[in-house]
């Protein structure tokens, strides 16, 4: 179990804001993702808002891992969605650009 | 603190509901797989928040495979046939 | 705590069941795969809140990472017969949600 | 720069399972019992990598774009043909580059979201192209997935040396911005940029506090 009583008021604090940019660029992303018009600027809103957004709460949840192992996995699990979202992107706008090999 | 977990990963599972409102309308497959992939890295983030809060460690690891499987399918999407084209 | 809880819930059930619907009732196969992805995320999430990490893991896993890739090529291949049988035979394709959908390639 | 560009190796083998083993003690916890599964994963994953990686090192790229015939992220022949400049991770690059890139990437957020958020959304997309100087493969890739991540830019599309960027407001400058993003990327990778002759070759080093 996570113990709460060795948590100090100020990285509780500071957790709490970082979740709350957080949460505040993952809306960013999704009211990108519904607004914008077309197809590569959504892209825009997703790798950059998303990435950093998940960023946010990785660190912000950072302090309630139960063990160094769980936070280095976290960190690691935020460079391999930025690498993946960054990848993901360009290979989404390629293919909206070639628009090749779809039958429709 | 623990609500405060709780209330940020409804906020995000919002996120995801208005995310999935892409999946569903498009108009491109390129903008529904888009959509999936913000739907997956909103799943991680309520899934780092869940664990936090409801004192679960293995939820990291279920959040992990959510990134390593977000790629999977982009991938697959994007793949192109060297046969394909020819229909239609 | 406990209604914060209850709220996420509702949300999530809000949003997984209509999903649902809609994934099932999807006369386009990429669009039901693609729907049918998004309904796995979800549906890990219910697991992850029922405290069933394990089960999660392997929803995640089999249905948004593999089941999807290979359901996506599927519903690829399943485009391109239908495709290639509108030209043979001609009239419209049953799969095919012409006009409003997948303009763009 | 003092690295030397010269033919090295990938990253040996045993460079390789060491840090895919760290990566699966990560991963799988202090459990030793997880090993039993580990030490063949790690492995058969350190074989797999060297062999991939040391396909692309010769310089070949053939056979990689043989056995997966549809892939996107296949080698242009271009950039096949380019030989590897043995360029290297450096660490000194790396501390001057991480600090700039997550900042960066804070400004990539907060642009989009500012757009995003207004009453009216603020966009003129538009396309612009981009001839890149770095020569190495893994360069290259970093550079294109830094050019995402960065405020208002998103490599669309690479035909061999030339990446097609789609920028979410055409009116800024976005070949200065990606010059210096090249400069800090050649950086990191101790590679020397060789000069185009169209361009003006002046690196503005240290004209890059500004978003």
């Amino acid at each position: 179990m996570i113990d709460l009583t060795t948590l100090t008021p100020l990285i509780n604090g500071l957790s709490v804001l970082l979740i709350s940019a957080g949460a505040f660029f993952f809306l960013a992303g999704t009211v990108g993702l519904l607004r914008l018009p077309d197809l590569h600027s959504r892209l825009h809103a997703l790798t950059k808002a998303d990435n950093l957004g998940l960023g946010l709460v990785v660190l912000g949840v950072l302090p309630r891992v139960p063990d160094v192992l769980y936070g280095i996995k976290l960190l690691l699990l935020w460079i391999m969605v930025l690498v993946a979202g960054a990848t993901g992107a360009h290979l989404i706008a390629k293919r909206a650009l070639r628009g090749e090999g779809e039958p429709r | 603190m623990d609500e405060f977990y709780i209330g940020a990963a409804l906020l995000l599972l919002l996120t995801m509901a208005g995310g999935l409102v892409r999946v569903a309308v498009g108009p491109s497959p390129a903008d529904r797989m888009m959509a999936a992939q913000l739907l997956g890295s909103s799943g991680i983030g309520i899934l780092l928040l869940l664990a936090a809060a409801l004192g679960i460690p293995a939820l990291f690891d279920v959040a992990l495979i959510f990134a390593l499987l977000a790629v999977i399918n982009v991938a697959a999407f994007t793949r192109r046939r060297v046969d394909e084209g020819s229909g239609a | 705590m406990e209604t914060m809880l209850l709220l996420f819930d509702a949300l999530l059930l809000l949003t997984t069941i209509p999903l649902a619907l809609v994934t099932v009732t999807s006369p386009e196969p990429r669009r039901a795969v693609m729907l049918f992805i998004a309904f796995t995320l979800t549906l890990a999430l219910i697991w992850a809140r029922l405290a069933a990490p394990d089960v999660a893991l392997a929803e995640a896993a089999v249905g948004a990472g593999l089941g999807g890739a290979l359901m996506l090529a599927a519903a690829r291949r399943a485009a391109r017969v239908s495709a290639a049988d509108t030209a043979l035979y001609g009239g419209t394709p049953p799969t095919a949600d012409r006009g409003t959908d997948d303009r763009q390639a | 720069m003092p690295h030397a560009i010269s033919a090295r190796p990938p990253l040996s083998l045993p460079w390789r399972l060491l840090l895919l083993a760290l990566l699966w003690s990560v991963i799988a916890g202090r459990d030793p019992l997880s090993w039993m599964i580990g030490l063949p994963t790690v492995v058969g994953a350190a074989l797999m990598s060297w062999r991939l990686d040391r396909t692309l090192a010769d310089g070949a790229g053939q056979p990689l774009a043989d056995t997966s015939p549809g892939a996107e992220l296949t080698l242009d022949p271009d950039r096949a043909a380019a030989p590897r400049s043995g360029s290297r991770l450096s660490l000194p690059g790396l501390l001057r580059f991480l600090p700039f890139f997550v900042g960066q990437s804070v400004l990539g957020g907060v642009d989009v979201a500012t757009r995003v958020m207004r009453p009216r959304v603020r966009v003129a997309p538009g396309l612009q192209i981009f001839p890149m100087r770095l020569r190495d493969p893994v360069a290259q890739i970093a550079f294109l997935n830094s050019i995402s991540l960065l405020p208002g830019t998103l490599s669309a599309d690479l035909h061999g040396c030339v990446i097609t960027v789609h920028a979410l407001d055409s009116s800024l400058d976005v070949a200065a911005q990606l010059r210096r993003l090249e400069h800090r990327v050649a950086d990191l990778f101790g590679e020397r940029l060789g000069e185009t002759p169209d361009r003006d070759p002046s690196p503005p080093e240290e004209a890059v506090t500004d978003g």
